[in-house]
């Protein structure tokens, strides 16, 4: 069996549901469900094997240019592609449920297996092009699935922005791999290693920083980094699941995977380190800031993502893949929990995302009220939870290596502790805020076996047995009591603060505009685009039209009319003048040939 | 006759007996899958022979004039092939998607040939003046039929492409002319494209510069290269859609098919001097000037001109890398752009015809309305957009990849383009995607709702979608048929100096 | 001649010109004696110009009176029937 | 046979065919066009057979008469013009006939055009500059009673006058070049002058003077600039078969004596350009005017609306390209001498505009003008017509595959290979108008809706004439072997 299968599972399955099924929803569903719980068997069966191999030469052009589809299938893609499976098959299995009804079933779940293949793709790629290729497929799929409800403008707004948005990183990515191609004429990850422990030759230290930054940029869009996050809120448009699978656990954090790959490069640049270090703090308190003041039940989880993404961008940029690689491992459990956990409650209430409309959902889903509390413990690092293990790595790893950004971090889980203590109290405790909230059930059970095997493997996988069975990536740290005790208190004093403030409340007692805007960066790239982008084009499309248009090629053929009409006049049909110019053009003629020299 | 005579000769035909009466689209559907499958034939021919000294297949020469040497002479090689292939297969999608009930459907099907057969025998001719020639009378027909059979303002725009594409014509002639005379040898002044590379790159460097700069005027008023692009918009707008096809599709490539067949091996040494930096110049207005025009464009038909417009700006970086990885990128871009853009505008088209407008404003919804429709338009704007998995995306690569091709570190004036010219990918998901979003997402409009499209787009899409598939996915079927090493190319800066080179040997010889 | 309009006397100019270019060339005949004659191509010229010149003014007359019988008039300003 | 027996038999022709309408007048128009065809025809083949010079000069015919190549090839040109001539007249008789009144016939004007063909062929080989005068003259002459021809006519009348007044001019300028020259040279043959000014020194002055009259004078029977403003009203005004006759035959006499001329002032001593010996100026002088031919010709072509004179500068711009193929006087890197280039593009110009002036004789005949509208719709009306006129302007628009490229392609090239940029620059423009105006007729022609349904009658001769000459158009420009191995 070989990691190749992984490849072509769900590329089969993208086949069959689109050319094979007659777009029958069941049917799709059952292969789609199928090729992806194939994979995760695949998945399991090889997790003892280390290979690499080349599927197929992409590109062969003599020695010039080598672009294989290769595979490369080590400690780092296996952990990675448990993830990816695992939540995958989760999710897959939760959507037959929730999207029972869609019309479209069998283009969701074509999508859905379009994007397992891509990120199997990202995941397995043993070189740079082939990984473009897989991130860009992967940001098509994210595109597709974002726009599934496409009459709703929101919707088809929203995939717009985040294909674009990830362009714009992609742009950044694209240039590193090109600079690095350029340096070493090779773009496998391991002829750049080889490079890169043969003393780089060729390359300056800025143009190393400049290539490890610029493939950083593509980490920026995907990871929804700050000040390319606006499109993660946004494809919150999404159906549920897909938030889940794409927008929490896999998908975004492609970009850490893609950093770790390339880790060997970021450590060989501080500069690059640094950088993506502050970044990543950067966004995780930004992120977090913002989520305080949020009302949609999804767009709170998403923005908790971005902050978590920031943690693990940090964390990647202070030199240690194996802390962020965990965090993403044990992240991507808990949050696609959530996440599930908040597409239950949506269903429930019939598609209301607002949490000031829920309320008292504890007593009306207690399975998924217990699911999700254990979701929100691993996010806020309740001590012994997954989400605590890792985080107390990323801790430590700030603390040594910068303490301005273990600041941040710690403040961050004051942050995280609070606004999810807020959004399970005004979502689960007190009384119904609307008739729908009233009138939930539990879901069905094929939603909230999901939920619960998610629930498990949040508490447990963060303990060193468990992570090792399943082929995580253990970041080498000590216990640290400081670090401990710090965690604690912020998570409790967050968690207090939060419980105290939000419990019985109707609404928001105080509503900070600049929180509640999420600092204005929408209102701001949306003025940039109408005015900077459509101005630009409109002025330089007016441009074309009066001046190149116009004027060059306008005025060269008016000119010449002109000319022409001028030339017209000397013929006037006057015999008189004719001999006139006949002796004036002898004159000219005999001047210039005898005397003018 | 050979096949080659073939390819070019059975479309003239076909064109004359539709004129005499022959029923014209089951003549011009049997000629375009006869030829489609003589190409088809011709490329897995190919693959499994040895090509002549020259490079070329299927070489045949038959003397026209002593001297000036003109030969009637046709040979194909692998850059000639994927654009045969091109041709044949967008000719047979543009026959497929204009129906036979059509107004002026007689001129229009024989347009489509003679095109057709102007472009096969411009890609096919081993001889300058045949090459232009060719190209050249292909003109006549897209001319004529925007004239006649346009919509809009057509008068104003044939008018304009008549005008336009003539001057460039006559500005390329000069250059192909300033290349013959000064790169045929001793022997005579000929036009034989092996011969010139047999005695080339015995220029010196500044003639090199000012053909190189001649050449690239020339064929790039012909490819709309900025700022000679204002033809493009309008033309293509009001062109019937299977000219609009074959033009923007096939037709034009061939100035790109110039530049890397005479250009980039015949004038090493332009790649240094300040005509390469005006190359470089204006194809950034391409991508980054006209890519901008295109975001502004609010209907369908002008944004598809002006996107086809910006992409040309990729392949000119390809030809301006003047190496190996870049010039097979432009020629997997010239093959990818081509059907992608026939594509669209073939749909583009049915549009038009089943629901009355282009316009963005008017259209909406489309998706719900016809969604096997809305699925294919899809993927053509993807594709035309650079996603992995279709033909444009290897291309683009390939020429990005070709343009930091042994940089040496420093950051030159190919890399600061290139690095500008990547941004083109982010400008053009912006019109691409807005114009999908108008189009085919949100509400349904009035003018969609309840609009069918009629049948007939169905198999020519899949036919181009296949063909866009298949090449992104084993871009090497095309790849092994180009040379790989820059020394293959005869007479190149890398054969100089690889002296030890049998080949280069030979051509330091002829030197002297 | 040129500020004639009668087209009878612009024709009476030409010969005169045709004239004038004759005594230049019998003139230069003249001054290339050789053997003490002069060079009689030039002057065998001047014959044919002559006879030349007589042909072309009774085509000339002819188109003139032609003119005259369908216009009443050989004024030459009045000729600008001409579209352009 | 010596080559002089051909001009003797045409003239015999032509006293014959007024001997016959004099005294058959019911053979007709057709009867008198068939028969001075015929006899061309018979000329025509008879052309390859004859014989040059005999190696000692015997008679002292040979003094004033080459029979070179070149002049057998332009007899050749002379001929079939001439042939077309007839037959376009034939088509034209009709329309003549509405201006002649009763006592007019038609029949010398089916005559005229022998005679004159025997002076263009004799100008082909006059190389003596008695003989260059005379049948310069026949020609011309010839030609004022052919312009003059439709005497009830505005129009041709007033052509004729303005032909005859600045034709006699310009008469009086070539005897004075030839005085000037003969003043230098002592000599009247062009050989000999050009051996005799090899020898001269110090006296550039005066030898440019005399080519500078020489010019004038050939400058108008070529129509360059600034002598062309007779071209416009004259092929106006004249029968449409004589502005043919005139765009062709006397434009290609003119300019074999003209090249001949030049030839012999530049001499074959291979000077290069810019070394500032009367010979450079001489071709400094050739290329201005051509440049000034050019672009007056081509831009004053576009506003014009009526095809004759859209022809006319047409002309006049194609004039230009030939003057500036003859400026370039020793392309190095060609194996064409400028005077072959000359003689291929007029050889080329021949079938593309009586093919042109063909179709619009056609169509004067069914309608009454020759504005371009007049074409408005022809591809609809009759598609043969259009066809033929469509492959004609593109031959003149110089597009690949037709013979009028390959003239511009030569031309082009000599251009370059002399290192003329700038004139290349305004040839090119010249060509890109060209586009422009040329298009305008097919534009009218496919893209405008025609004013009248009605299809226009072709006869079968001039179908199949029509045909030829669109094949030859097509033919020639593929096989430009053709023409060259005649040239040669």
């Amino acid at each position: 069996m070989s990691p190749a299968l992984l490849l072509l599972l769900p590329l089969l399955s993208v086949v069959v549901i689109f050319f094979g099924t007659k777009w029958s929803g069941t049917l799709s569903a059952l292969v789609s469900v199928a090729s992806v719980a194939g994979s995760l068997g695949v998945t399991l069966a090889l997790f003892s094997t280390d290979s690499s191999m080349v599927a197929m030469n992409w590109i062969a052009l003599g020695d010039v240019l080598q672009v294989d589809i290769g595979l490369r299938w080590d400690r780092l893609a296996r952990g990675m592609m448990f993830v990816v499976t695992l939540v995958g098959t989760l999710v897959h299995v939760f959507s037959l449920a929730y999207m029972r009804e869609d019309e479209a079933k069998a283009r969701y779940f074509g999508c859905l297996s379009l994007f397992m293949f891509s990120m199997t793709g990202i995941v397995l790629a043993d070189n740079l092009v082939m990984m473009f290729i897989f991130w860009e497929l992967v940001g098509v799929s994210s595109y597709l699935l974002i726009g599934h409800w496409f009459t709703k403008a929101s919707a088809a707004d929203a995939a717009k922005k985040a294909f674009i948005t990830n362009r714009i990183g992609d742009f950044g990515f694209l240039i590193g791999i090109l600079m690095l191609f350029g340096l070493t004429g090779t773009v496998s990850f391991t002829g750049l290693e080889n490079w890169l422990a043969g003393g780089h030759a060729g390359a300056s230290a800025g143009l190393l920083t400049a290539a490890a930054l610029c493939l950083f940029c593509g980490a920026v869009g995907k990871s929804a980094q700050a000040p390319l996050h606006v499109w993660l809120p946004d494809a919150m448009e999404g159906p549920t699941p897909v938030s889940a699978l794409i927008h929490a656990a896999t998908m975004v954090a492609a970009g850490v995977f893609m950093l770790v790959r390339v880790g060997f490069l970021i450590e060989a640049s501080e500069t690059a380190g640094l950088v993506i270090a502050w970044v990543g703090g950067f966004t995780a308190l930004l992120a977090a800031l913002m989520a305080t003041q949020q009302d949609d039940i999804k767009k709170i989880l998403a923005y908790s993502t971005l902050s978590q993404l920031g943690y693990m961008v940090m964390v990647v940029g202070l030199g240690s893949g194996e802390a962020a690689m965990f965090h993403l491992y044990t992240h991507a459990f808990f949050k696609a929990l959530l996440f599930l956990g908040a597409g239950a409650i949506i269903y429930a209430c019939h598609h209301e995302q607002n949490i000031w409309k829920m309320g008292g959902l504890k007593t009306r889903m207690p399975i998924t009220f217990a699911a999700f509390g254990i979701g929100t413990l691993a996010l806020i690092a309740f001590p012994f939870t997954s989400g605590f293990f890792s985080k107390e790595a990323i801790l430590d790893i700030a603390l040594h290596e910068n303490k301005l950004l273990f600041l941040i971090a710690a403040g961050v889980a004051f942050l995280t502790a609070f606004y999810m203590s807020r959004l399970l109290v005004v979502t689960f405790l007190g009384a119904p805020r609307s008739e729908h909230a009233g009138h939930a059930k539990e879901v069905s059970v094929i939603m909230f076996v999901p939920l619960l095997i998610l629930a498990f493997l949040s508490v447990v996988a963060g303990y060193k047995p468990v992570a090792e069975l399943l082929q995580a990536q253990l970041p080498d740290v000590h216990w640290n009591w400081f670090v401990f005790f710090v965690s604690l208190a912020t998570m409790l004093a967050g968690a207090g603060l939060g419980f105290l403030r939000y419990l019985d409340k109707r609404s928001e007692p105080k509503v900070i505009p600049v929180l509640a805007n999420k600092f204005y960066f929408d209102e701001a790239y949306g003025w940039a685009v109408r005015n900077l982008q459509d101005g630009l084009a409109w002025v330089v499309r007016g441009l074309d039209a009066l001046f190149i248009d116009g004027l060059a090629v306008g005025g060269i053929t008016r000119l010449t009319e002109g000319v022409g009409c001028l030339f017209r006049r000397v013929i006037t049909g006057n015999l008189q003048a004719y001999s006139y110019l006949f002796g004036v053009g002898v004159f000219v003629l005999i001047y210039f040939t005898v005397f003018l020299r | 006759m050979g096949i080659l005579d073939i390819l070019i000769i059975l479309p003239v035909l076909a064109a004359a007996l539709i004129g005499f009466g022959a029923p014209a689209r089951v003549t011009a559907l049997a000629t375009a899958g006869v030829n489609f499958l003589a190409s088809l034939y011709l490329f897995f021919w190919c693959r499994g022979q040895v090509a002549d000294s020259a490079g070329y297949f299927f070489r045949t020469s038959t003397p026209i004039a002593e001297n000036p040497g003109i030969n009637w002479a046709l040979g194909v090689d692998g850059m000639a092939l994927v654009l045969v292939l091109l041709t044949t297969v967008v000719t047979l999608a543009a026959t497929l998607f204009t129906k036979g009930d059509a107004k002026h459907a007689r001129l229009l099907f024989s347009s489509i040939l003679l095109i057709a057969a102007g472009a096969l025998g411009a890609f096919l001719s081993t001889d300058i003046f045949f090459f232009y020639a060719f190209h050249e009378l292909a003109l006549v027909p897209t001319f004529l039929g925007i004239g006649i059979a346009g919509h809009g303002d057509r008068k104003a725009a044939a008018w304009k492409i008549t005008v336009y594409l003539g001057v460039g014509s006559m500005v390329l002639l000069i250059g192909l002319l300033g290349l013959v005379l000064h790169a045929s040898g001793a022997g005579g002044v000929t036009f034989d494209m092996v011969e010139l590379m047999a005695h080339g790159a015995t220029l010196g460097g500044a003639t090199q510069n000012w053909i190189f700069a001649g050449l690239f005027i020339g064929f790039g008023i012909l490819v709309s290269l900025f700022p000679f692009h204002s033809w493009a918009a309008p033309a293509y707008a009001s062109a019937p859609t299977p000219i609009a096809m074959m033009h923007a599709g096939v037709l034009k490539k061939f100035g790109l098919y110039g530049l890397l067949r005479l250009a980039v091996p015949l004038l090493p040494q332009a790649s240094q001097g300040w005509a390469i930096n005006l190359l470089l110049l204006l194809l950034l207005g391409n991508i980054l000037w006209v890519g901008l025009i295109t975001i502004a464009e609010r209907s369908l038909d002008t944004m598809l001109a002006n996107s086809s417009v910006m992409h040309m700006g990729y392949i000119f970086l390809g030809v301006a890398c003047f190496n190996v990885v870049g010039s097979s990128g432009a020629v997997l871009l010239m093959f990818a752009h081509g059907i992608s853009i026939a594509l669209l505008f073939g749909l583009c088209g049915k549009l038009r015809d089943d629901v009355g407008t282009v316009r963005f404003d008017m259209l909406g919804g489309l998706g719900s309305v016809a969604p096997g429709f809305a699925f294919v338009f899809g993927l053509g704007a993807f594709a035309s957009i650079g996603l992995p998995g279709f033909a444009n995306f290897a291309g683009e690569v390939m020429v990005f990849l070709g343009s930091f091709k042994d940089f040496g570190g420093e950051i030159g004036r190919l890399q600061v383009t290139a690095m500008l010219a990547v941004w083109g990918i982010v400008i053009s998901a912006v019109y691409a995607l807005r114009a999908y979003r108008n189009i085919f997402q949100g509400e349904v409009s009035a003018a969609s709702d309840s609009r069918v499209i009629t049948k007939g787009w169905r198999f020519p899409s899949y036919l181009l979608i296949a063909a866009l598939l298949i090449i992104g996915c084993f871009p090497n079927l095309f790849l092994n048929l180009l040379p790989s090493t820059d020394s293959a190319v005869p007479g190149s800066a890398a054969t100089a100096s690889q002296t030890s080179d049998h080949h280069g040997h030979d051509h330091d010889h002829d030197g002297h | 001649m040129i500020i004639r309009r009668s087209a009878l006397v612009i024709l009476m100019c030409l010969e005169i010109m045709l004239s004038a270019a004759n005594l230049a060339l019998v003139a230069f005949s003249r001054f290339r004696l050789e053997a003490g004659l002069p060079d009689y191509d030039g002057q065998m010229l001047v014959f044919f110009v002559i006879t030349v010149a007589a042909a072309e003014v009774a085509v000339g007359l002819a188109i003139v009176v032609a003119l005259f019988r369908s216009r009443r008039t050989i004024d030459v300003t009045t000729l600008t029937s001409m579209s352009h | 046979m010596p080559a002089y027996i051909l001009e003797l038999i045409v003239v015999g022709l032509g006293l014959i065919l007024l001997l016959l309408e004099s005294f058959l007048p019911r053979l007709g128009a057709k009867g008198l066009a068939a028969i001075g065809s015929v006899g061309l025809l018979v000329v025509l083949f008879l052309l390859p057979s004859v014989t040059g010079a005999p190696s000692e000069s015997t008679g002292i015919i040979w003094k004033f008469y080459s029979a070179d190549s070149l002049a057998l090839f332009y007899k050749g040109l002379a001929l079939i013009t001439t042939i077309l001539v007839l037959m376009m007249s034939v088509v034209y008789v009709p329309v003549m006939q509405r201006y002649l009144g009763t006592g007019g016939g038609v029949g010398e004007y089916l005559i005229l055009p022998v005679f004159t063909c025997a002076g263009l062929m004799w100008m082909a080989s006059a190389n003596d500059l008695t003989s260059i005068f005379v049948s310069l003259e026949v020609v011309t002459i010839g030609f004022y009673i052919m312009v003059a021809y439709m005497r009830r006519n505005v129009g041709s009348l007033e052509a004729g006058v303005k032909y005859l007044i600045l034709g006699a001019v310009s008469t009086g300028f070539l005897v004075y070049g030839i005085a000037f020259l003969f003043g230098v040279t002592g000599q009247t043959n062009l050989d000999v002058i050009s051996t005799v000014l090899g020898l001269l020194e110090g006296q550039d002055k005066i030898i440019l003077f005399s080519f500078a009259l020489l010019l004038v004078a050939f400058g108008f029977k070529v129509a360059a600039v600034p002598f062309q403003m007779w071209v416009p009203d004259v092929y106006q005004g004249a029968p449409t078969p004589t502005a043919a006759f005139l765009s062709v035959g006397s434009k290609a006499a003119g300019f074999i004596v003209l090249s001949r001329i030049v030839d012999a002032f530049l001499g074959d001593h291979g000077v290069q350009t810019g070394d500032g010996s009367y010979q450079d100026q001489i071709q400094r002088v050739l290329l201005v005017v051509a440049g000034a031919t050019i672009l007056f010709g081509s831009l004053a072509a576009i506003p014009q609306t009526n095809f004759k004179r859209l022809m006319a500068y047409s002309s006049i711009s194609h004039a230009g390209f030939i003057l500036l193929a003859l400026a370039c006087a020793y392309p190095v890197r060609m194996d064409m001498a400028s005077g072959e280039v000359v003689a291929f593009y007029l050889a080329a110009y021949l079938p593309m505009t009586m093919a042109a002036f063909f179709v619009l004789c056609i169509v004067r005949s069914s309608r009454g003008e020759e504005e371009i509208s007049v074409l408005d719709g022809l591809g609809k009306r009759s598609p043969f017509l259009a066809f033929v006129l469509l492959v004609s302007v593109m031959g003149l628009a110089g597009i690949p595959l037709t013979v009028g490229f390959l003239g511009k392609l030569y031309v082009f090239q000599a251009a370059l290979d002399q290192g003329h940029f700038v004139l290349l620059a305004i040839a090119t423009l010249g060509a890109a108008a060209g586009f422009y105006y040329y298009f305008k007729v097919v534009r009218s022609m496919y893209w405008n809706a025609p004013s009248d349904q009605d299809a226009i009658a072709v006869g079968t001769g001039s179908r199949v004439l029509l045909a030829l000459l669109a094949a030859a158009i097509i033919f020639l420009g593929l096989n430009q072997g053709i023409i060259l191995g005649f040239l040669r």
